[in-house]
């Protein structure tokens, strides 16, 4: 299955990249999916969303997620 | 319901008065509540030059949308309208809107407050400051 | 801090880009909440025609004027604005424009709110009605 | 002493002016005040004001002041 990642602000200049792939044979979680794109260690701050929803970083992906990343929000 | 992300200034009072002219039906709102965030020229201390609003692209649309259509759940509200800027912005440009409209005063004001509140600590955006000495990203919200 | 009676017909918009251009220092303030209430074309069951606002020359701006100070008190926001319709209305037309200005959200949000609240318990003006079949006093505002 | 008074709003139609003088001899509270210049019985929800400042129907009136009765406010 593949999955497209992408990084947000902060974690998307510490990582050094903006959107990565990932194809996998088995099921992954976020957690498992950050170590595998990510060069660096999950920041325990971390948002992570698929397809555009919150969810929690044990959530597990399926075939053609859309997964992010991002620091806490500071919008408004 | 309207959310529009802005990569461009706005005039929040002019959006606004177009918001009711063309969505409002005249004569059945009472009460209109709004808060304009505006870019201020200093944060923790340090003077900023220039700020930078990213967002999720889709996401923050969803999410802003999501926010809205409970609000419309939540209280007895005629309409609501989300603006947000993205993009370099410079001291004192508007960066934020919410306007909710509404028969009384109570449900404007409290959804217009619950749409600020959920925005700012849930909606993806994300700021960078251009201080004197470098750049620097916001790392949290203030609480209120 | 600008409390101001208006006989006449006024665009709440276009008071407040003015008021903040001419009072507000740029870059200072990150929010600004805002109140609109305008007449509504019907009232308990009723079409309203034409809405006629007395007050009480004097009283009515000195008590504004307070509950501006007493808003300045108590939270800590930088400047804010009360502007209010007298004499005859027709629907749509704003009544009441309450605007505050401070650094951050929680303060604008509040003192605007508490603006709105004690204007409408205790400022000096009174509503009379047009009907179709005649006017009648407004006996008393709705709670929230 | 005299005594401006002024009626506002439905207590002006009701009492059918909306302003009079009062001389008097000796110290009157608003209440008083009201029966003399009112050809009406003071309605319990009538709110009082001398010098515009909001006082209660027991306030006691001085020389020179400005008194205004009016009904519930129904402004914003």
């Amino acid at each position: 299955m593949t999955i497209t990642v992408k990084f947000f602000a902060s974690l998307r200049e510490r990582v050094g990249k903006g959107e990565a792939s990932l194809t996998s044979a088995r099921s992954v979680s976020l957690y498992d999916i950050w170590q595998q794109t990510a060069n660096i260690p999950m920041p325990d701050n971390t948002l992570c969303a698929v397809n555009m929803e919150y969810v929690d970083r044990n959530h597990v992906a399926q075939d053609g997620d859309e997964v992010a990343f991002f620091p806490p929000v500071t919008g408004g | 319901m309207a959310v529009e992300i802005r990569p461009q200034a706005f005039d929040p009072w002019q959006t606004m008065q177009h918001y009711q002219q063309q969505h409002i039906a005249p004569g059945k709102h009472g009460a209109c509540a709004s808060f304009i965030g505006s870019m201020r020229d200093f944060n923790e201390g340090d003077d900023v030059q220039v700020m930078t609003l990213e967002h999720y692209p889709g996401m923050t649309e969803k999410y802003l949308e999501k926010i809205c259509a409970e609000a419309k759940s939540r209280w007895d509200i005629i309409d609501c309208l989300i603006i947000h800027r993205v993009g370099d912005m410079q001291p004192n440009d508007p960066i934020v809107l919410t306007a909710v409209w509404s028969a009384h005063r109570g449900a404007a004001f409290e959804a217009c407050r619950y749409l600020m509140e959920e925005l700012k600590s849930r909606a993806p955006f994300w700021k960078k400051e251009t201080l004197q000495q470098g750049e620097r990203w916001v790392e949290h919200n203030t609480p209120l």
